[in-house]
C-alpha cells in the first residue's frame, strides 16, 4: 500500500498536486464559508490567469534552457499599443460590431508586437549568440522604455465598453480570463509534447550541440520559442489592459519575478530539457490558493513572499535525490 | 448580524506613510466599534492592489476605503465592487469614476503651486530649479510638478526650470545621484523640487556633501520623519504633506455615513482637521489639509 | 622489492552497486610495485568503476581495499591520492579554464596542504613534468585550447608530477593517433622501470598485450579472467571478454560498375585543408586517415556543413550542395555520426527512442500534430534493426553502455534514410564485440548501396571496413590506398611517413 | 595586457568607456572634473562590492540573485538590533555585526547548494523571497532616517575632500576604502590562495575538482558565505552613506549587477572573471547612469539607453565569440 503511494509520488507533478490540494484543503478548513464561496472562487480565477499566461511564456523559454527577462516589458508594450488604437481610433463611444471589430484590431496588432520583441529576443540569442539571461534583460528595458516613450508615463485608457469583456467577462458562469488561460496551457501543452517543435525544443534544452549535430534548425527554433513567448506575453497584456481598462509602462512589475517562481516550482529545469504545462498551472493554482486564503486571513503580504520562497526551497529538497540520500544516510547511521 | 466590516486598501504595505494612515483606521474603529482595518500589498504594483480588493470582494467586506496605486487600473474591479453592494471611497484619485466619494486633501495642483510658492519666496523669485517625480508614471506626482510649473510661469517669469523631470523611482539613491548629477549639470541651479516622500532626502544629501545647504533652495512633498536631519542642516528647507491619518479616519467616515444614507454636502464639517469646510465638486471631496512643515515647527508632527 | 612484500593495492570481494545495477561483484585484483596490469572487458562491465573505487571517488558496497598491506577505511580522492594512487580519467577530468601548469600542479600543491597557491613552484613542477615526458607545450596555454592530445598528455603530466606509485589510465589512448600511442606507452616502460605501477585499460587488444604483464578481465561486474599477458592473445583475450569468438571480416570488393555518388572538387578552407576533391561511389566504402590536427575531422564537417568551407563543391547525384549548411546537408542525404559520443551525438538524459527520433520528427509531422505512433514505431524498430540492448525504450539513453548509444546514434541517421554516412571514429570507446558487431552494420549499409565514409586511426578497423583509403596530412590528401593492397604493418607505415 | 586583444571584454569595455566620456566631454566640456570623478566613485561603492561578490559566484559556477536580499536583510535588522539595545556602538563594529549577519545568510543559501547540490539559480531566487519576506514580516518595514550615531560619522568620513571653484565641495568618503579593501583580498584569495585556485577548478568542471580530491563543499560553501558578508557589507555602508535605513532598498539591482559582471567578461558557464573587467563593466554602468542628465536625454528615454547599453555591451563580445567560434570549427 504504502509503496504504491511513494511510487504514485515519484514524479515531481504528482508531488505539485498533492501540494495544491493540501494548500486548498488547508484555507478550506480554515475558512470555510468564505474560502468556498462562490464569489472567492471566481475571483481567484480572475486573478491568476494574468500572471499564469506569463508563467508559461517564461516555461516555454526555459525548456530550451534559456530565459524571458523581457514578458513584462513585452506585455506592456504591446498593451499600450493596442490601448492607443483602442482608445485614440476606436474610442470609448465605439459599440456593436464596429467595437468588436477594433477589439479584434488591436488584439492582433499586440500580437504581432509580441512576436516582434520575441523575434528581437530570438535573435539576439540566435544570431548574436548573448546569454538569453542578458539578451532579455536588456531588451525588457527597452521594450518598457518604448512604452514610456509612446505614453509619456500615464496610463492609455477609455476604452469600447466591449474591450472590457476580455478581462472580466464570463460565459456560462466561466471567468473569461480563465477560459483563456485553459486554453492557452493546452496549447501549449499540446506544443510541448505533440508537435515536432516541442520535441525540438526539448532536445535542444537537453543539449544544444547535439541539436546542431542532429540537423535541427537552432536558429530557426530559437526564434520561433522567443516569439512564441513575446506573443503569449501579449496576451497577458491584454488581459491586464482589459482588467485594468487602461495600459501603463509599469503595470504587473512584480509579475516578472513571480512568473519565474511559478515556472521553477511547476518543475521546468531552468537549466533546460525537462517540464511539464500541468506543473506549472499546478504550481499556479497553489501559488493562488496560498494567496488568496492568506488575504482572507489577514496575513500580511510580506509573509506570502516568505511563504513562496519556502515552499520553493522545499519542493526543490523533497525533488532532489542528493537531500534524500543523505537522509537516509542520517537515518541509517 | 455580524458588525460592519469597513476595508482600506492602500498602495504598499509596511510603509511610514500608510503606517500613519492605518492609525487613523484603528482610531476610527476604535471610535466607532466597526471592524475596520487596513490591508496592503507587498509590491507597488497596480496588479496586486486589484488582486488584493478583488480578495476583499470575496471576503464580503462592507465597504472599501482605497488609496490607488494607479486609479485607472482599478476602475473595473472598484465597478464590481460597487455592483456588489460595495460602498467605495476613495483617496488620492480624483479622476477615479467607479467611487462614491473621492477624498482629496487639497487639489493637486494647488498643492503643486504652493511648493513652488515657497521655493520661489526662498530663492528671491530668480533663478535655475529642477523638478523630481518618483515615477513619470505616477498621476499624482506630475499634477503636482504641473501645478508648480504653471504656478512659476505664471508668477515668476525670472525662475527658469533646467532639464527635465528627473524620475527616482522612489528611491532615495536615485534622488541622490540624479541631485548630484544637476549639480554638476547646471552648477547655477539653486532650487530643487521633489515629490517622492525619499526626494527631498536624496537630494538633501547630495547638497550637504556639496556644502550648499544656505545656497540653494529645497522643497518637496516629505514626511518629518524622512526629512528631519537635512531640514535641521538647512539642506532642505521646507517640506508639505498632508496627515494620512486624518485622511484614513475620513475615508472610513465618509464610508459610514454612505452606508447610513447620510449625504455629504459642499461646506460639510466632517469634523477633522483640514476638513472643516469641505468643497464639494461633483464626487470628489476637497479639504485643506496640507501642512507645511520647516525646521521649526516640525517636532508638531511626530511621524 | 620481493614477492613475499605486500602488494602494492590489494582489493578483495569488492563489490558495487548502483541502485539496484551490480556494477562489480565481488571482485578480488591486485597490483604490484612496478607491475602493469591491464583491465579488459566489455562496455559496462565494470572497469571504470572499479578504478572509481580505487581512486575514492566512489564508495564501495562492500569488500576490503589495502594500501600496501594496510587496511582502508571509507576512501576519498585525497586519501587514495596520498596513497599514491592517481588516476587519469576516461574524460581527463583537467580544469579547462585553467593553464597547462596549473593543471598539471593542481593535484601535487593540494597534497602539499599549504594554503597559499605558489605559481612558481607550480611553473616548476609542470616544466620539469612536461620535460621527463619529453613533450613540448605552453605552460601559460588555457587548457580548452588545447588540441586532445595535448589534454590527454597533460592529464598523464597531473599523474606523473605527483609521487605517483600506481598510475591508473582509463582508456588513455581513445584520442591518440598510433604515434602519441607509442610515445605513451614508451612513458609505461619507463615508469615500470622506476618501480611505479599502471593499470592500464583500453579497448585496443594489440597495445594492451604490449605493455602489460598480467591480465584481468572483467565481464558482468565478476572476474571471469586473470593471467600473465603471454598467456593471451587477441583472440582468446576477445573470447573471454565477450565469451564468444569474433571474428573481423574484409569488406565485399565494390561492384565494378557502381555509379558516382558523392564528388568533392577543390574543398578548400584557409588553414584548415587545402584542394580537397574525391569520388565516392554507391556501396563503397571510403576510410580517411591522418594524424590528428591533420584537418581530416574539420573535413568531416565540412563534407556535412558544419564547417563553412572557403571555395570548392560538393555534389550528390550531380545536384550541387549548398555549403555550410547542416540543414541542407541532411535534408540532400548526408548524415554525420560525430566523433564525441557524450557532448555531440547524444541527448544524455532523454529517452533512448527520443534519441532515435530526433532525426524523423519533420517526416511524422502531420500537420499541426506528431504522429507519435508511427514516430516511436519506427524508432523501436530501427533500435531492434540494430539489436540495441535495452530494457525500456524510455529509459534515458545515458544508461546505456558504450557500444549501445553508438548504435543509437547510427540507428537515429539510418532512421532518415541517408545516401551518404560519415562515420567519424565509429569505435571510439566501443569493445571489441561490439565493434566487430558496428562493422558488420557499416558493411550491409554499403550493400544497401549508400556511401559510407570512415573518418578513423584505428587499424583494424579501416581494414576490416574500407574499401580505399584517403591518408590526410596538413590538410591535403597525400596517399589514396586500396584496401585489399595493404595490411596493418604496411598502413601504418604509411600513416606516419 | 600586452598586446590588445579585441575580442577581450574588458578592452572592448575600456574602449567603450573611453568612447562615452570622449563624447561625454564634447556635449559639456565640465564633464571632465574632479566632482564628476568623485561622485561616480562614490556611486559604484556598492554596486562594486556587489559586483565582486556576484563574480565570485559566477567564476565557481553558480550564480547568486539573493546578495541583494541578504544586504537589506542584515543592513536593517543591524540598524534595529543597534537602535534597540546598543546604538553608541562604534563603526567598525557595526559594521562587522552586518557582515556576520550576511555571512549567517550566506550558510543558508551554502547548505542548499554546497550541501543538497541544489541548483543555484533556483535556491537562490528561493532565498530572495524568504529574506525579504521575513525581513519585512517580522523584522520591519519601516525606513529609518535616526540611524545610531556613529553609522552617521561614519557617512561623513571624508578620505578626500576639496573645493571646487565656486565655493562648493567636492569629496570622495572613506567608505570607497572598502571596495578596495574588498577587491585586493578578493585578488589575494582568487590568484594567492589553494582555497582560490579551487573556485575557479570547480568553475571549470566541479566532477574534476571532486576527482582530484577538491573539497567542493567546502569550497561552495566558502564562496556562499563570504558572497554573504560581502553583501551585509555593502548594506551597512549603503545605509551609512545615505544616512537610511530602508528595507526596501538594493533589492532589485541584482540583475544589473549580474549584467555588469558579464559585461566585464565573466561568464555564465563559470571558470572565467576577473577583478579588472568586473570593475569595468561597474564603471560603465555607472558612468552611463550617472551622465544621462549631462547628455541631455530626456527621461522617457532613459532605460531605453541603458537597456542599448547592455544589448550592445554583452552582444559585442558574445557576437565575436561566436564568430571567432565559427572561424575557428
Ligand atoms: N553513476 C552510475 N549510476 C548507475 N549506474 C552506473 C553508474 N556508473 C556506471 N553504472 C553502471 O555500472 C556498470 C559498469 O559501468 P562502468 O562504467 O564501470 O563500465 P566500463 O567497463 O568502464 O565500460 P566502458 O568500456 O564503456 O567504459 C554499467 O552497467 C553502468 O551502466
Ligand atoms: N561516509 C562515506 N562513506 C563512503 N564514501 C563517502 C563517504 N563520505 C563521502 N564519500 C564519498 O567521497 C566522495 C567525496 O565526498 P563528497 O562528495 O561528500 O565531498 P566533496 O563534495 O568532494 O567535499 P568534502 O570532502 O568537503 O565533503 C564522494 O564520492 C562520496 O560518495
Ligand atoms: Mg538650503
Ligand atoms: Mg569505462
Amino acid at each position: 500500500m504504502s509503496r504504491t503511494i511513494s511510487s504514485r509520488l515519484s514524479s515531481p507533478e504528482a508531488r505539485l498536486a498533492l501540494i495544491a490540494v493540501l494548500v486548498f484543503v488547508f484555507m478550506a478548513v480554515l475558512s470555510p464559508d468564505r474560502f468556498l464561496s462562490v464569489q472567492n472562487l471566481t475571483s481567484m480565477a480572475f486573478q491568476f490567469p494574468e500572471f499564469a499566461i506569463l508563467a508559461l511564456a517564461v516555461t516555454v523559454t526555459m525548456l530550451t534552457g534559456g530565459i524571458d527577462l523581457s514578458v513584462v516589458g513585452v506585455s506592456n508594450l504591446s498593451a499600450v499599443v493596442a490601448a492607443m488604437i483602442l482608445a485614440s481610433i476606436a474610442g470609448e463611444t465605439a459599440v456593436g460590431a464596429g467595437a468588436v471589430m477594433w477589439l479584434i484590431l488591436s488584439m492582433v496588432v499586440a500580437l504581432s508586437i509580441g512576436a516582434v520583441c520575441g523575434l528581437f529576443n530570438g535573435a539576439l540569442v540566435a544570431f548574436v549568440g548573448m546569454p538569453p539571461i542578458l539578451a532579455t534583460l536588456g531588451s525588457g528595458l527597452i521594450f518598457t522604455g518604448i512604452a514610456v516613450a509612446l505614453t509619456g508615463g500615464s496610463a492609455v485608457m477609455g476604452f469600447p465598453a466591449a474591450a472590457a469583456w476580455l478581462g472580466n467577462g464570463l460565459v456560462l458562469g466561466v471567468p473569461v480570463p480563465l477560459i483563456l488561460f485553459a486554453l492557452l496551457a493546452a496549447i501549449v501543452a499540446f506544443i510541448v509534447s505533440r508537435t515536432a517543435f516541442g520535441l525540438k525544443l526539448i532536445m535542444f534544452g537537453a543539449n544544444p550541440r547535439a541539436a546542431r549535430f542532429a540537423a535541427i534548425n537552432v536558429n530557426g527554433l530559437l526564434l520561433r520559442v522567443y516569439m512564441l513567448s513575446g506573443a503569449l506575453s501579449a496576451v497577458a497584456g491584454m488581459l491586464v489592459m482589459s482588467r485594468a481598462n487602461s495600459a501603463k509602462a509599469d503595470y504587473g512589475s512584480s509579475y516578472l519575478l513571480l512568473s519565474i517562481l511559478i515556472a521553477v516550482l511547476g518543475g521546468v529545469n531552468p537549466y533546460g530539457g525537462y517540464g511539464k504545462v500541468i506543473g506549472v498551472v499546478l504550481a499556479v493554482l497553489s501559488m493562488q490558493f496560498l494567496s488568496s486564503g492568506l488575504n482572507m486571513l489577514q496575513v500580511s503580504n510580506f509573509a506570502r513572499e516568505l511563504i513562496w520562497g519556502v515552499l520553493l526551497i522545499f519542493v526543490m529538497l523533497v525533488n532532489s535525490p542528493r537531500a534524500a540520500a543523505l537522509l537516509r544516510r542520517e537515518r541509517t547511521t | 448580524q455580524e458588525e460592519t466590516s469597513i476595508a482600506t486598501v492602500v498602495k504598499i504595505a509596511g510603509i511610514q506613510w500608510f503606517d500613519r494612515m492605518e492609525q487613523g483606521v484603528d482610531k476610527y474603529a476604535e471610535d466607532t466599534g466597526t471592524n475596520a482595518f487596513q490591508v496592503g500589498p507587498a509590491q507597488a504594483d497596480p496588479q496586486q492592489q486589484a488582486a488584493l480588493i478583488e480578495d476583499m470582494i470575496a471576503q464580503g467586506v462592507d465597504a472599501l476605503a482605497v488609496v490607488p496605486m494607479s486609479p485607472e487600473a482599478l476602475e473595473p474591479v472598484l465597478k464590481r465592487a460597487m455592483d456588489a453592494g460595495i460602498v467605495v471611497v476613495t483617496h488620492e484619485a480624483a479622476s477615479q469614476e467607479n467611487t462614491q466619494y473621492d477624498i482629496e486633501a487639497f487639489k493637486n495642483e494647488d498643492f503643486g503651486a504652493n511648493l513652488m510658492e515657497q521655493l520661489a519666496t526662498c530663492m528671491g523669485g530668480e533663478g535655475e530649479y529642477a523638478v523630481f517625480v518618483g515615477s513619470l508614471t505616477s498621476q499624482t506626482h506630475t499634477q503636482w510638478i504641473d501645478g508648480a510649473i504653471a504656478h512659476q510661469k505664471a508668477n515668476y517669469p525670472n525662475m527658469t526650470q533646467v532639464g527635465d523631470r528627473n524620475e527616482t523611482f522612489d528611491d532615495q539613491q536615485q534622488a541622490y545621484a540624479k541631485a548630484q548629477e544637476v549639480l554638476r549639470a547646471f552648477p547655477n541651479v539653486k532650487g530643487m523640487q521633489g515629490s517622492a516622500s525619499t526626494d527631498v532626502a536624496g537630494i538633501g544629501l547630495a547638497i550637504e556633501e556639496r556644502g550648499l545647504e544656505d545656497d540653494t533652495c529645497v522643497f518637496g512633498t516629505s514626511l518629518p520623519s524622512i526629512a528631519q536631519q537635512y531640514l535641521e542642516t538647512g539642506a532642505v528647507d521646507g517640506i508639505g504633506f498632508w496627515d494620512p491619518s486624518i485622511a484614513g479616519y475620513a475615508m472610513n467616515k465618509v464610508a459610514q455615513m454612505i452606508m447610513d444614507g447620510e449625504e455629504v454636502t459642499d461646506g460639510m464639517d466632517l469634523g477633522l482637521e483640514g476638513y472643516e469646510a469641505i468643497k464639494l465638486d461633483g464626487k470628489v471631496i476637497y479639504g485643506q489639509a496640507w501642512v507645511n512643515v520647516d525646521a521649526d515647527n516640525m517636532a508638531d508632527y511626530p511621524f | 622489492m620481493s614477492d613475499t612484500d605486500p602488494p602494492l593495492v590489494e582489493m578483495t570481494g569488492v563489490t558495487k552497486k548502483y541502485s539496484g545495477i551490480v556494477a562489480l561483484s565481488n571482485v578480488d585484483f591486485t597490483i604490484r610495485a612496478g607491475e602493469a596490469v591491464c583491465l579488459a572487458g566489455e562496455n559496462g562491465s565494470g572497469k571504470s568503476t572499479l578504478i572509481k573505487i580505487l581512486a575514492g571517488v566512489e564508495p564501495r558496497n562492500a569488500g576490503d581495499i589495502r594500501f600496501s598491506g594496510v587496511a582502508q577505511g571509507a576512501l576519498s580522492p585525497r586519501a587514495s591520492a596520498d596513497a599514491g594512487v592517481m588516476v587519469i580519467f576516461q574524460d581527463f577530468s583537467l580544469f579547462p579554464n585553467l593553464s597547462v601548469a596549473e593543471n598539471i600542479a593542481f593535484s601535487t600543491q593540494l597534497s602539499a596542504q599549504g594554503a597559499l597557491y605558489r605559481k612558481a613552484e607550480a611553473r616548476r613542477i609542470a616544466a620539469e613534468t612536461l620535460k621527463r615526458v619529453g613533450v613540448d607545450i605552453s605552460l601559460d596555454a588555457r587548457v580548452e585550447s588545447l588540441p586532445v592530445v595535448h589534454k590527454q598528455l597533460t592529464a598523464i603530466c597531473r599523474a606523473l608530477a605527483m609521487d605517483a606509485r600506481l598510475i591508473i589510465m582509463d582508456e588513455p589512448t581513445t584520442a591518440l593517433t598510433e604515434r602519441e600511442v607509442k610515445t605513451l606507452l614508451g612513458i609505461i616502460r619507463r615508469l615500470k622501470a622506476d618501480g611505479v605501477a599502471v593499470l592500464f585499460v583500453s579497448h585496443k587488444l594489440a597495445e594492451v598485450l604490449e605493455v602489460c604483464e598480467k591480465v584481468v578481465v572483467l565481464r558482468n561486474g565478476e572476474k571471469v579472467a586473470e593471467g600473465p599477458a603471454t598467456e593471451f592473445d587477441s583472440a582468446s583475450l576477445t573470447r573471454a571478454m565477450t565469451g564468444r569468438d569474433v571474428a573481423e571480416t574484409p569488406p565485399d570488393p565494390l561492384a565494378a560498375d557502381a555509379p558516382v555518388l558523392m564528388k568533392v572538387a577543390g574543398l578548400s578552407k584557409d588553414g584548415v585543408f587545402h584542394d580537397i576533391g574525391f569520388d565516392l561511389r554507391a556501396g563503397e566504402v571510403l576510410g580517411v586517415s591522418g594524424l590528428l590536427g591533420s584537418g581530416r575531422t574539420e573535413l568531416a564537417k565540412a563534407l556535412f556543413g558544419l564547417v563553412a568551407p572557403d571555395t570548392g563543391t560538393i555534389t550528390l547525384n550531380g545536384a550541387p550542395i549548398p555549403l555550410g549548411d547542416p540543414l541542407k546537408a541532411a535534408a540532400a542525404g548526408i548524415g554525420y555520426v560525430p566523433e564525441d559520443r557524450l557532448t555531440e551525438g547524444l541527448f544524455l538524459d532523454q529517452s533512448i527512442q527520443r534519441n532515435v527520433a530526433v532525426g524523423r520528427l519533420d517526416a511524422y509531422d502531420r500537420g499541426a500534430m506528431l504522429d507519435l505512433a508511427g514516430l516511436w514505431g519506427e524508432a523501436r524498430d530501427w533500435l531492434k534493426k540494430l539489436s540495441v540492448k535495452h530494457s525500456d525504450p524510455e529509459a534515458p539513453v545515458r544508461s546505456l553502455s558504450g557500444g549501445n548509444q553508438q548504435r543509437v546514434v547510427l540507428a537515429r541517421w539510418l532512421a532518415r534514410g541517408p545516401k551518404v554516412l560519415i562515420l567519424n571514429g565509429p569505435s571510439v570507446g566501443v569493445d571489441v564485440g561490439s565493434k566487430s558487431e558496428i562493422h558488420d552494420i557499416i558493411q550491409a549499409l554499403a550493400h544497401e548501396g549508400l556511401g559510407v565514409i570512415v573518418i578513423s586511426d584505428d587499424l583494424p578497423e579501416l581494414l576490416a571496413t574500407c574499401h580505399r583509403l584517403l591518408v590526410m596530412k596538413g590538410g591535403r590528401i597525400t596517399d589514396e590506398i586500396i584496401g585489399t593492397d595493404t595490411d596493418e604493418t604496411d598502413l601504418g607505415h604509411r600513416l606516419a611517413s | 595586457m600586452k598586446n590588445i586583444n579585441l575580442a577581450r571584454n574588458e578592452v572592448l569595455v575600456a574602449l567603450v568607456i573611453l568612447a562615452f566620456c570622449a563624447f561625454a566631454a564634447l556635449s559639456d566640456p565640465r564633464f571632465l572634473s574632479i566632482p564628476t570623478l568623485t561622485d561616480l566613485l562614490r556611486n559604484g561603492i556598492i554596486l562594486g562590492i556587489f559586483s565582486v561578490g556576484a563574480m565570485l559566484v559566477l567564476v565557481s559556477g553558480g550564480i547568486d540573485v539573493s546578495f541583494t536580499a541578504i544586504a537589506a536583510f542584515a543592513m536593517y535588522t543591524t540598524t534595529v538590533f543597534l537602535l534597540e539595545y546598543a546604538p553608541g556602538l562604534p563603526w567598525y563594529v557595526i559594521f562587522a555585526i552586518a557582515m556576520v549577519l550576511g555571512a549567517l545568510l550566506g550558510c543558508i543559501n551554502g547548505v542548499l547548494i554546497a550541501v543538497f547540490r541544489l541548483p543555484t539559480l533556483i535556491v537562490t531566487l528561493g532565498t530572495l523571497s524568504v529574506f525579504r519576506g521575513f525581513l519585512l514580516t517580522f523584522v520591519g518595514s519601516k525606513m529609518i532616517s535616526a540611524l545610531p550615531p556613529d553609522m552617521r560619522g561614519f557617512s561623513r568620513m571624508m578620505m578626500v575632500r576639496g573645493t571646487n571653484a565656486d565655493g562648493s565641495f567636492y569629496s570622495l568618503p572613506w567608505a570607497f576604502a572598502a571596495l578596495v579593501i574588498v577587491v585586493v583580498l578578493t585578488w589575494f584569495i582568487l590568484h594567492k590562495t589553494m582555497l582560490g585556485r579551487s573556485i575557479f577548478a570547480i568553475g571549470g568542471s566541479d566532477e574534476s575538482a571532486r576527482r582530484i580530491g577538491i573539497h567542493v563543499t567546502r569550497v561552495q560553501f566558502f564562496v556562499y558565505v563570504y558572497v554573504g558578508a560581502l553583501a551585509g557589507l555593502a548594506g551597512i555602508i549603503h545605509a551609512s552613506m545615505s544616512r537610511l535605513a530602508n528595507p526596501f532598498d538594493l533589492v532589485g539591482l541584482e540583475l544589473s549587477v549580474i549584467a555588469a559582471v558579464v559585461l566585464g567578461g565573466a561568464r555564465l558557464a563559470g571558470g572565467y572573471g576577473t577583478l579588472t573587467g568586473t570593475l569595468l563593466g561597474v564603471a560603465l554602468i555607472v558612468l552611463v547612469q550617472n551622465s544621462l542628465i549631462v547628455l541631455g536625454i530626456p527621461s522617457t528615454f532613459q532605460s531605453i539607453t541603458i537597456g542599448i547599453l547592455i544589448l550592445v555591451g554583452t552582444g559585442l563580445p558574445a557576437w565575436q565569440a561566436k564568430r571567432a567560434e565559427a572561424r575557428a570549427a
